[in-house]
Protein backbone atom coordinates (compact mmCIF):
# COMPACT_ATOMS: atom_id res chain seq x y z
CA UNK A 1 0.00 0.00 0.00
CA UNK A 2 1.85 3.24 -0.87
CA UNK A 3 1.81 6.10 1.56
CA UNK A 4 -0.72 8.78 2.00
CA UNK A 5 0.51 12.17 2.17
CA UNK A 6 -0.52 15.85 3.11
CA UNK A 7 1.02 18.87 3.02
CA UNK A 8 0.04 22.20 4.19
CA UNK A 9 1.58 25.90 4.55
CA UNK A 10 0.84 27.53 7.86
CA UNK A 11 1.34 31.58 8.22
CA UNK A 12 2.70 31.52 11.62
CA UNK A 13 0.17 33.56 13.83
CA UNK A 14 -1.21 33.05 17.37
CA UNK A 15 -4.27 31.04 15.63
CA UNK A 16 -2.18 28.87 13.51
CA UNK A 17 -1.41 25.99 16.14
CA UNK A 18 -5.57 25.35 16.56
CA UNK A 19 -5.92 25.71 12.62
CA UNK A 20 -2.73 23.14 11.88
CA UNK A 21 -3.85 20.66 14.53
CA UNK A 22 -8.00 20.78 13.00
CA UNK A 23 -7.21 20.25 9.72
CA UNK A 24 -4.42 17.18 10.54
CA UNK A 25 -7.49 15.55 12.55
CA UNK A 26 -9.45 16.03 9.28
CA UNK A 27 -6.92 14.95 7.34
CA UNK A 28 -6.02 11.78 9.39
CA UNK A 29 -9.96 10.95 10.10
CA UNK A 30 -10.30 10.83 6.42
CA UNK A 31 -7.20 8.30 6.24
CA UNK A 32 -9.13 5.68 8.12
CA UNK A 33 -7.59 6.60 11.04
CA UNK A 34 -10.63 7.53 13.48
CA UNK A 35 -9.59 6.33 16.87
CA UNK A 36 -10.48 9.50 19.62
CA UNK A 37 -7.93 9.28 22.07
CA UNK A 38 -5.14 8.39 19.05
CA UNK A 39 -6.29 11.69 17.41
CA UNK A 40 -6.27 13.63 20.60
CA UNK A 41 -2.56 12.89 21.24
CA UNK A 42 -2.18 13.99 17.46
CA UNK A 43 -3.44 16.99 17.63
CA UNK A 44 -1.54 17.88 20.71
CA UNK A 45 1.48 16.80 19.20
CA UNK A 46 1.19 19.37 16.02
CA UNK A 47 -0.09 21.95 18.54
CA UNK A 48 3.37 21.84 20.24
CA UNK A 49 5.24 21.94 17.08
CA UNK A 50 3.48 24.73 16.02
CA UNK A 51 3.36 26.70 18.52
CA UNK A 52 7.47 26.04 18.78
CA UNK A 53 7.85 27.42 15.08
CA UNK A 54 5.39 30.09 15.99
CA UNK A 55 8.27 31.46 19.43
CA UNK A 56 10.86 30.54 17.98
CA UNK A 57 10.99 29.45 14.16
CA UNK A 58 9.54 32.96 12.35
CA UNK A 59 7.75 32.78 9.02
CA UNK A 60 5.85 30.44 7.69
CA UNK A 61 6.17 26.76 8.09
CA UNK A 62 5.65 23.55 6.22
CA UNK A 63 3.46 20.75 7.94
CA UNK A 64 3.64 17.38 6.76
CA UNK A 65 1.44 14.18 7.50
CA UNK A 66 2.71 11.08 5.94
CA UNK A 67 0.94 7.47 6.42
CA UNK A 68 2.25 4.17 5.87
CA UNK A 69 1.53 1.24 7.33
CA UNK A 70 -0.57 2.05 9.65
CA UNK A 71 2.38 4.42 10.93
CA UNK A 72 1.80 8.34 11.00
CA UNK A 73 4.68 10.79 10.79
CA UNK A 74 3.79 14.63 11.71
CA UNK A 75 7.03 16.95 10.70
CA UNK A 76 7.12 20.69 11.01
CA UNK A 77 9.67 22.55 8.92
CA UNK A 78 10.75 26.45 10.20
CA UNK A 79 13.18 29.03 9.27
CA UNK A 80 15.16 28.33 12.42
CA UNK A 81 18.24 26.39 12.06
CA UNK A 82 17.89 25.68 16.53
CA UNK A 83 17.13 22.47 17.29
CA UNK A 84 14.57 22.01 20.04
CA UNK A 85 16.32 20.92 22.70
CA UNK A 86 14.23 19.61 26.45
CA UNK A 87 14.59 21.74 29.03
CA UNK A 88 13.16 21.30 33.02
CA UNK A 89 10.21 22.67 32.61
CA UNK A 90 9.56 26.06 35.12
CA UNK A 91 6.55 28.88 35.04
CA UNK A 92 7.42 30.19 31.49
CA UNK A 93 7.23 26.84 29.87
CA UNK A 94 9.53 23.69 28.79
CA UNK A 95 6.85 20.87 28.79
CA UNK A 96 6.28 21.28 25.04
CA UNK A 97 8.92 18.19 24.13
CA UNK A 98 8.23 16.61 27.31
CA UNK A 99 4.80 16.19 26.00
CA UNK A 100 5.91 15.34 22.64
CA UNK A 101 7.83 12.62 23.91
CA UNK A 102 5.47 11.35 26.67
CA UNK A 103 2.63 11.45 23.76
CA UNK A 104 4.44 10.19 20.55
CA UNK A 105 7.09 7.05 20.09
CA UNK A 106 9.43 9.47 18.89
CA UNK A 107 11.03 12.39 17.32
CA UNK A 108 13.99 13.67 15.39
CA UNK A 109 15.60 16.76 13.72
CA UNK A 110 16.50 16.98 10.13
CA UNK A 111 18.08 19.70 8.56
CA UNK A 112 15.92 21.94 5.68
CA UNK A 113 16.62 24.59 3.99
CA UNK A 114 18.85 26.64 6.00
CA UNK A 115 15.83 25.70 8.66
CA UNK A 116 15.40 22.66 10.19
CA UNK A 117 11.98 19.91 10.31
CA UNK A 118 11.59 18.49 13.33
CA UNK A 119 9.44 14.65 12.73
CA UNK A 120 7.64 13.03 14.99
CA UNK A 121 6.73 9.14 14.77
CA UNK A 122 3.01 8.64 16.32
CA UNK A 123 1.83 5.73 17.83
CA UNK A 124 0.36 2.77 16.12
CA UNK A 125 -3.24 3.82 15.65
CA UNK A 126 -5.46 1.57 17.54
CA UNK A 127 -8.38 -0.27 15.51
CA UNK A 128 -7.83 0.61 12.22
CA UNK A 129 -11.05 0.70 10.30
CA UNK A 130 -10.52 -2.50 8.04
CA UNK A 131 -13.58 -1.05 5.75
CA UNK A 132 -10.95 1.74 4.64
CA UNK A 133 -7.78 0.46 5.52
CA UNK A 134 -6.28 3.03 3.21
CA UNK A 135 -3.54 3.95 5.69
CA UNK A 136 -2.92 0.71 7.02
CA UNK B 1 -12.15 29.77 24.28
CA UNK B 2 -15.37 31.12 27.01
CA UNK B 3 -14.84 31.51 30.24
CA UNK B 4 -17.88 31.78 32.16
CA UNK B 5 -17.31 33.16 36.14
CA UNK B 6 -19.07 32.38 38.92
CA UNK B 7 -18.81 34.39 42.25
CA UNK B 8 -19.95 34.55 45.75
CA UNK B 9 -18.31 35.77 49.10
CA UNK B 10 -14.99 35.82 48.33
CA UNK B 11 -15.05 32.83 46.37
CA UNK B 12 -14.43 32.50 42.58
CA UNK B 13 -15.54 29.86 40.15
CA UNK B 14 -13.98 30.47 36.51
CA UNK B 15 -15.24 27.50 34.09
CA UNK B 16 -13.22 27.33 30.77
CA UNK B 17 -15.06 25.88 27.57
CA UNK B 18 -13.63 24.90 24.28
CA UNK B 19 -9.61 24.98 23.58
CA UNK B 20 -6.69 26.03 25.59
CA UNK B 21 -3.58 27.25 23.61
CA UNK B 22 -1.56 30.04 22.35
CA UNK B 23 -4.58 31.53 21.10
CA UNK B 24 -6.59 31.68 24.61
CA UNK B 25 -3.53 31.65 27.17
CA UNK B 26 -3.77 36.08 26.89
CA UNK B 27 -7.46 35.52 27.54
CA UNK B 28 -6.69 33.45 30.96
CA UNK B 29 -4.22 35.71 32.44
CA UNK B 30 -5.88 38.63 31.65
CA UNK B 31 -9.12 37.06 34.16
CA UNK B 32 -7.03 35.79 36.34
CA UNK B 33 -5.27 38.75 37.44
CA UNK B 34 -8.07 40.58 36.99
CA UNK B 35 -9.78 38.42 39.84
CA UNK B 36 -6.97 38.38 41.89
CA UNK B 37 -6.93 42.63 41.86
CA UNK B 38 -10.37 42.27 43.60
CA UNK B 39 -10.28 42.90 46.89
CA UNK B 40 -11.78 40.24 49.05
CA UNK B 41 -10.73 37.35 46.94
CA UNK B 42 -10.35 34.23 49.16
CA UNK B 43 -10.42 31.49 46.54
CA UNK B 44 -10.34 31.09 42.77
CA UNK B 45 -11.43 27.41 41.26
CA UNK B 46 -10.69 26.91 37.92
CA UNK B 47 -13.35 24.24 35.94
CA UNK B 48 -12.30 22.75 33.53
CA UNK B 49 -14.75 20.11 32.64
CA UNK B 50 -15.73 22.33 29.45
CA UNK B 51 -12.33 22.51 28.41
CA UNK B 52 -11.25 20.42 25.40
CA UNK B 53 -8.12 20.41 24.36
CA UNK B 54 -4.79 21.52 26.52
CA UNK B 55 -1.29 22.14 25.40
CA UNK B 56 1.68 23.00 27.23
CA UNK B 57 1.20 26.92 26.40
CA UNK B 58 -2.43 25.86 28.35
CA UNK B 59 -0.85 24.49 31.50
CA UNK B 60 1.74 27.16 31.72
CA UNK B 61 -1.10 28.89 31.60
CA UNK B 62 -2.62 27.13 34.99
CA UNK B 63 0.93 26.95 36.65
CA UNK B 64 1.14 30.93 36.48
CA UNK B 65 -2.92 31.30 37.81
CA UNK B 66 -1.64 28.89 40.78
CA UNK B 67 1.57 31.15 41.39
CA UNK B 68 -0.12 34.13 40.99
CA UNK B 69 -2.63 33.42 43.27
CA UNK B 70 -0.50 32.18 46.06
CA UNK B 71 1.76 35.30 46.41
CA UNK B 72 -1.54 36.91 46.94
CA UNK B 73 -2.75 34.05 49.64
CA UNK B 74 -5.83 33.05 47.90
CA UNK B 75 -6.79 29.56 47.68
CA UNK B 76 -5.88 27.85 44.55
CA UNK B 77 -7.26 24.93 42.57
CA UNK B 78 -8.25 23.70 39.17
CA UNK B 79 -10.60 20.70 38.80
CA UNK B 80 -12.36 18.20 36.74
CA UNK B 81 -10.09 17.97 33.92
CA UNK B 82 -11.60 15.51 31.68
CA UNK B 83 -10.05 13.36 28.59
CA UNK B 84 -7.14 14.99 26.55
CA UNK B 85 -7.06 17.12 28.91
CA UNK B 86 -6.76 15.20 31.81
CA UNK B 87 -4.13 13.40 30.14
CA UNK B 88 -1.80 15.69 29.13
CA UNK B 89 -1.76 16.80 32.72
CA UNK B 90 -0.95 13.70 33.92
CA UNK B 91 1.89 13.23 31.06
CA UNK B 92 3.12 16.73 32.22
CA UNK B 93 3.09 15.71 35.49
CA UNK B 94 1.13 18.73 37.33
CA UNK B 95 -2.08 17.00 37.62
CA UNK B 96 -1.76 16.65 41.25
CA UNK B 97 -0.21 20.00 42.09
CA UNK B 98 -3.07 21.59 39.74
CA UNK B 99 -5.60 19.69 41.45
CA UNK B 100 -4.85 19.82 45.22
CA UNK B 101 -6.30 22.84 46.32
CA UNK B 102 -2.99 25.46 48.07
CA UNK B 103 -3.09 28.49 49.43
CA UNK C 1 3.07 37.68 -1.77
CA UNK C 2 4.07 34.25 -1.99
CA UNK C 3 1.43 32.25 -2.49
CA UNK C 4 -0.15 29.44 0.26
CA UNK C 5 -0.40 26.06 -0.48
CA UNK C 6 -2.04 22.61 0.80
CA UNK C 7 -2.13 19.29 -0.86
CA UNK C 8 -3.96 16.25 0.56
CA UNK C 9 -4.18 12.87 -0.52
CA UNK C 10 -7.94 11.55 -0.14
CA UNK C 11 -8.97 7.99 -0.25
CA UNK C 12 -12.28 7.44 -1.34
CA UNK C 13 -15.23 6.31 1.08
CA UNK C 14 -18.52 8.04 2.05
CA UNK C 15 -16.48 9.82 4.84
CA UNK C 16 -14.59 12.02 2.33
CA UNK C 17 -16.67 14.79 1.60
CA UNK C 18 -16.40 15.19 4.84
CA UNK C 19 -13.27 15.13 5.78
CA UNK C 20 -12.17 17.11 2.91
CA UNK C 21 -13.94 19.92 3.62
CA UNK C 22 -13.36 19.96 7.51
CA UNK C 23 -9.62 19.97 6.59
CA UNK C 24 -10.13 22.67 3.69
CA UNK C 25 -12.10 24.39 6.27
CA UNK C 26 -9.25 24.54 8.64
CA UNK C 27 -6.66 25.38 6.40
CA UNK C 28 -7.93 28.55 4.98
CA UNK C 29 -9.26 29.66 8.41
CA UNK C 30 -5.72 29.07 9.16
CA UNK C 31 -4.84 31.35 6.41
CA UNK C 32 -6.71 34.31 7.82
CA UNK C 33 -9.95 33.88 5.19
CA UNK C 34 -12.06 33.64 8.11
CA UNK C 35 -15.37 34.69 7.24
CA UNK C 36 -18.01 32.35 8.10
CA UNK C 37 -20.63 33.06 4.94
CA UNK C 38 -17.33 32.01 2.36
CA UNK C 39 -15.97 29.02 4.69
CA UNK C 40 -19.62 27.79 4.30
CA UNK C 41 -19.66 27.95 0.61
CA UNK C 42 -16.05 26.93 0.06
CA UNK C 43 -17.22 23.53 2.06
CA UNK C 44 -19.68 23.36 -0.12
CA UNK C 45 -17.62 23.41 -2.99
CA UNK C 46 -15.32 21.14 -1.82
CA UNK C 47 -17.99 18.37 -1.28
CA UNK C 48 -19.37 18.56 -4.33
CA UNK C 49 -16.12 18.05 -5.71
CA UNK C 50 -14.60 15.44 -3.66
CA UNK C 51 -18.37 13.44 -4.14
CA UNK C 52 -18.37 13.37 -7.59
CA UNK C 53 -14.83 11.90 -7.44
CA UNK C 54 -15.72 9.62 -5.18
CA UNK C 55 -18.92 8.20 -7.46
CA UNK C 56 -17.46 8.71 -10.95
CA UNK C 57 -13.70 9.02 -10.15
CA UNK C 58 -11.99 5.98 -8.33
CA UNK C 59 -9.56 5.07 -6.28
CA UNK C 60 -7.99 7.86 -4.15
CA UNK C 61 -7.65 11.61 -5.16
CA UNK C 62 -5.50 14.82 -4.82
CA UNK C 63 -7.09 18.15 -3.49
CA UNK C 64 -5.17 21.01 -4.08
CA UNK C 65 -5.93 24.27 -2.37
CA UNK C 66 -4.17 27.63 -3.12
CA UNK C 67 -4.16 30.65 -2.52
CA UNK C 68 -2.75 34.18 -3.69
CA UNK C 69 -3.67 37.54 -3.36
CA UNK C 70 -6.89 36.63 -1.50
CA UNK C 71 -8.07 34.35 -4.73
CA UNK C 72 -8.52 30.48 -3.52
CA UNK C 73 -8.44 27.86 -6.28
CA UNK C 74 -9.84 24.38 -5.00
CA UNK C 75 -8.81 21.44 -7.03
CA UNK C 76 -9.64 17.98 -7.08
CA UNK C 77 -8.01 15.59 -9.37
CA UNK C 78 -9.33 11.90 -9.71
CA UNK C 79 -8.50 8.95 -12.42
CA UNK C 80 -11.02 9.46 -14.41
CA UNK C 81 -10.97 11.06 -17.82
CA UNK C 82 -14.75 11.90 -18.23
CA UNK C 83 -15.22 15.59 -18.05
CA UNK C 84 -17.61 16.38 -15.87
CA UNK C 85 -20.90 18.23 -17.45
CA UNK C 86 -24.02 19.91 -15.96
CA UNK C 87 -27.06 18.06 -16.30
CA UNK C 88 -30.46 19.17 -15.96
CA UNK C 89 -31.27 18.12 -12.20
CA UNK C 90 -34.06 15.17 -11.57
CA UNK C 91 -34.49 13.09 -8.51
CA UNK C 92 -31.35 11.33 -8.61
CA UNK C 93 -29.09 14.45 -9.02
CA UNK C 94 -27.92 16.68 -11.43
CA UNK C 95 -27.24 20.06 -9.20
CA UNK C 96 -23.29 19.39 -7.87
CA UNK C 97 -22.26 21.71 -10.71
CA UNK C 98 -25.12 23.71 -10.21
CA UNK C 99 -24.14 24.37 -6.63
CA UNK C 100 -20.96 24.82 -7.66
CA UNK C 101 -21.91 27.44 -10.23
CA UNK C 102 -24.39 29.26 -7.83
CA UNK C 103 -21.52 29.45 -5.15
CA UNK C 104 -17.99 29.79 -6.78
CA UNK C 105 -16.68 32.38 -9.49
CA UNK C 106 -15.55 29.83 -12.48
CA UNK C 107 -14.29 26.14 -13.01
CA UNK C 108 -12.22 24.12 -15.45
CA UNK C 109 -11.15 20.73 -16.35
CA UNK C 110 -7.25 19.87 -16.96
CA UNK C 111 -6.21 16.18 -18.09
CA UNK C 112 -3.72 15.16 -14.86
CA UNK C 113 -2.01 11.65 -15.18
CA UNK C 114 -4.52 9.83 -17.33
CA UNK C 115 -7.33 11.29 -15.37
CA UNK C 116 -8.25 14.93 -14.96
CA UNK C 117 -8.41 17.80 -12.25
CA UNK C 118 -11.43 19.71 -11.59
CA UNK C 119 -10.35 23.26 -10.47
CA UNK C 120 -12.72 26.06 -9.31
CA UNK C 121 -11.81 29.26 -8.48
CA UNK C 122 -13.85 30.58 -5.09
CA UNK C 123 -15.36 34.17 -5.08
CA UNK C 124 -13.11 36.74 -3.19
CA UNK C 125 -13.52 36.28 0.64
CA UNK C 126 -15.30 39.31 2.28
CA UNK C 127 -13.19 41.06 4.98
CA UNK C 128 -9.87 39.05 4.44
CA UNK C 129 -8.09 39.88 7.98
CA UNK C 130 -5.43 42.40 7.75
CA UNK C 131 -3.34 41.81 10.78
CA UNK C 132 -2.79 38.31 8.85
CA UNK C 133 -2.82 39.21 5.25
CA UNK C 134 -0.91 35.93 4.68
CA UNK C 135 -2.90 35.08 2.11
CA UNK C 136 -4.30 38.84 0.99
CA UNK D 1 -26.02 13.38 11.80
CA UNK D 2 -28.92 12.53 14.53
CA UNK D 3 -32.31 12.53 13.77
CA UNK D 4 -34.83 12.90 16.30
CA UNK D 5 -38.30 11.91 15.91
CA UNK D 6 -41.57 13.14 17.19
CA UNK D 7 -44.89 11.74 15.98
CA UNK D 8 -48.29 11.36 17.24
CA UNK D 9 -51.54 11.50 15.88
CA UNK D 10 -50.57 10.68 12.60
CA UNK D 11 -47.67 13.35 12.36
CA UNK D 12 -44.37 12.45 12.36
CA UNK D 13 -41.53 15.24 12.70
CA UNK D 14 -38.05 14.25 12.41
CA UNK D 15 -35.39 16.82 13.08
CA UNK D 16 -32.03 16.36 11.61
CA UNK D 17 -29.03 17.57 13.52
CA UNK D 18 -25.55 17.64 12.37
CA UNK D 19 -24.75 17.42 8.85
CA UNK D 20 -26.35 15.81 5.58
CA UNK D 21 -23.69 14.62 3.03
CA UNK D 22 -22.62 11.13 1.19
CA UNK D 23 -21.91 9.94 4.60
CA UNK D 24 -25.30 10.49 5.95
CA UNK D 25 -27.89 10.56 3.09
CA UNK D 26 -28.85 6.63 3.28
CA UNK D 27 -30.13 7.07 7.26
CA UNK D 28 -32.13 10.00 6.02
CA UNK D 29 -33.75 7.60 3.18
CA UNK D 30 -33.82 4.29 5.19
CA UNK D 31 -35.89 6.33 7.81
CA UNK D 32 -38.57 8.21 5.82
CA UNK D 33 -39.02 4.94 3.81
CA UNK D 34 -39.56 3.38 7.37
CA UNK D 35 -42.30 6.01 8.46
CA UNK D 36 -43.84 5.82 5.05
CA UNK D 37 -44.20 2.06 5.63
CA UNK D 38 -45.65 2.20 9.16
CA UNK D 39 -49.74 2.42 8.46
CA UNK D 40 -51.58 5.77 9.54
CA UNK D 41 -49.28 8.22 8.28
CA UNK D 42 -51.05 11.08 7.47
CA UNK D 43 -48.06 14.18 7.52
CA UNK D 44 -44.31 13.94 7.59
CA UNK D 45 -42.38 17.20 8.57
CA UNK D 46 -38.60 17.45 8.07
CA UNK D 47 -37.19 19.62 10.95
CA UNK D 48 -34.08 21.24 9.45
CA UNK D 49 -33.03 23.81 12.11
CA UNK D 50 -30.23 22.35 13.49
CA UNK D 51 -28.75 20.75 10.34
CA UNK D 52 -25.74 23.04 9.96
CA UNK D 53 -24.86 21.57 6.54
CA UNK D 54 -26.40 20.07 3.58
CA UNK D 55 -24.61 19.60 0.19
CA UNK D 56 -26.46 18.33 -3.45
CA UNK D 57 -26.57 15.20 -1.82
CA UNK D 58 -28.58 15.50 0.82
CA UNK D 59 -30.61 18.30 -1.52
CA UNK D 60 -31.33 15.22 -3.99
CA UNK D 61 -32.66 13.11 -0.56
CA UNK D 62 -34.50 15.72 0.38
CA UNK D 63 -36.48 15.74 -3.16
CA UNK D 64 -36.70 11.67 -2.90
CA UNK D 65 -38.32 11.69 0.78
CA UNK D 66 -41.12 14.47 -1.12
CA UNK D 67 -41.75 12.06 -4.12
CA UNK D 68 -42.00 8.97 -1.99
CA UNK D 69 -44.75 10.49 0.31
CA UNK D 70 -46.57 12.30 -2.24
CA UNK D 71 -46.56 8.87 -3.77
CA UNK D 72 -47.96 7.16 -0.49
CA UNK D 73 -50.28 10.26 -0.37
CA UNK D 74 -49.09 11.70 2.92
CA UNK D 75 -48.24 15.17 3.21
CA UNK D 76 -44.72 16.80 3.18
CA UNK D 77 -42.73 19.53 4.27
CA UNK D 78 -39.50 20.45 4.77
CA UNK D 79 -39.22 23.41 7.26
CA UNK D 80 -36.48 25.89 9.23
CA UNK D 81 -33.61 25.72 6.95
CA UNK D 82 -30.96 27.83 7.99
CA UNK D 83 -27.69 29.44 6.75
CA UNK D 84 -25.46 27.42 4.47
CA UNK D 85 -28.31 25.09 4.55
CA UNK D 86 -30.70 27.45 2.71
CA UNK D 87 -28.54 29.06 0.80
CA UNK D 88 -27.72 25.76 -0.85
CA UNK D 89 -32.08 25.21 -1.54
CA UNK D 90 -32.32 28.84 -2.66
CA UNK D 91 -28.84 28.33 -4.82
CA UNK D 92 -30.05 25.06 -6.19
CA UNK D 93 -34.27 26.38 -7.02
CA UNK D 94 -35.54 23.88 -4.39
CA UNK D 95 -36.28 25.76 -1.46
CA UNK D 96 -40.00 26.76 -2.05
CA UNK D 97 -41.04 23.29 -3.78
CA UNK D 98 -39.77 21.52 -0.74
CA UNK D 99 -41.08 24.01 2.03
CA UNK D 100 -44.26 24.25 0.55
CA UNK D 101 -46.49 21.59 2.13
CA UNK D 102 -47.25 18.45 -0.40
CA UNK D 103 -49.87 15.92 -0.59
N1 LIG E 1 11.08 25.18 16.52
C1 LIG E 1 12.07 25.50 17.38
N2 LIG E 1 13.13 26.23 16.97
C2 LIG E 1 14.13 26.57 17.83
N3 LIG E 1 14.13 26.21 19.12
C3 LIG E 1 13.11 25.50 19.60
C4 LIG E 1 12.04 25.09 18.77
N4 LIG E 1 11.17 24.36 19.53
C5 LIG E 1 11.67 24.32 20.76
N5 LIG E 1 12.84 25.01 20.82
C6 LIG E 1 13.71 25.16 22.02
O1 LIG E 1 13.50 24.05 22.86
C7 LIG E 1 13.08 24.47 24.16
C8 LIG E 1 12.10 23.49 24.76
O2 LIG E 1 10.88 23.52 24.04
P1 LIG E 1 9.52 23.11 24.77
O3 LIG E 1 9.74 21.83 25.49
O4 LIG E 1 8.45 23.12 23.72
O5 LIG E 1 9.28 24.22 25.86
P2 LIG E 1 9.00 25.79 25.77
O6 LIG E 1 8.77 26.15 24.35
O7 LIG E 1 7.80 25.97 26.62
O8 LIG E 1 10.23 26.42 26.34
C9 LIG E 1 12.51 25.87 23.96
O9 LIG E 1 12.62 26.64 25.14
C10 LIG E 1 13.37 26.40 22.84
O10 LIG E 1 14.58 26.92 23.33
N1 LIG F 1 -15.39 13.62 -11.25
C1 LIG F 1 -16.19 13.28 -12.27
N2 LIG F 1 -15.78 12.36 -13.20
C2 LIG F 1 -16.58 11.99 -14.22
N3 LIG F 1 -17.81 12.50 -14.42
C3 LIG F 1 -18.29 13.40 -13.54
C4 LIG F 1 -17.50 13.85 -12.44
N4 LIG F 1 -18.23 14.77 -11.77
C5 LIG F 1 -19.40 14.89 -12.40
N5 LIG F 1 -19.45 14.07 -13.48
C6 LIG F 1 -20.57 13.95 -14.43
O1 LIG F 1 -21.26 15.18 -14.44
C7 LIG F 1 -22.66 14.96 -14.13
C8 LIG F 1 -23.21 16.14 -13.35
O2 LIG F 1 -22.62 16.18 -12.06
P1 LIG F 1 -23.40 16.85 -10.86
O3 LIG F 1 -23.94 18.14 -11.30
O4 LIG F 1 -22.49 16.85 -9.67
O5 LIG F 1 -24.65 15.91 -10.60
P2 LIG F 1 -24.80 14.40 -10.13
O6 LIG F 1 -23.46 13.91 -9.69
O7 LIG F 1 -25.77 14.48 -9.02
O8 LIG F 1 -25.35 13.67 -11.33
C9 LIG F 1 -22.70 13.64 -13.39
O9 LIG F 1 -23.95 13.01 -13.52
C10 LIG F 1 -21.57 12.87 -14.04
O10 LIG F 1 -22.02 12.25 -15.22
Amino acid sequence: MSALTAHLDVPLHHGAPGAARRAVVAVLSGWGLSDQDWLDAAAVVVSELVTNAVRYGGGCVALHVEAQDGRVVVSVADGSPVRPRRRDPDDVGGRGIALIEALAESWTVRHHEGGKQVRVALRQCPGLAPARGVAA
Amino acid sequence: MRIVRDGVDGLVRMAFHGELDLATVDQVAAQVSAELAAPGLLRLVLDLAGLTFCDSTGIDALINAQIAARDRGVIFQVVRPRGIVRRTLVATGVLELLTTATG
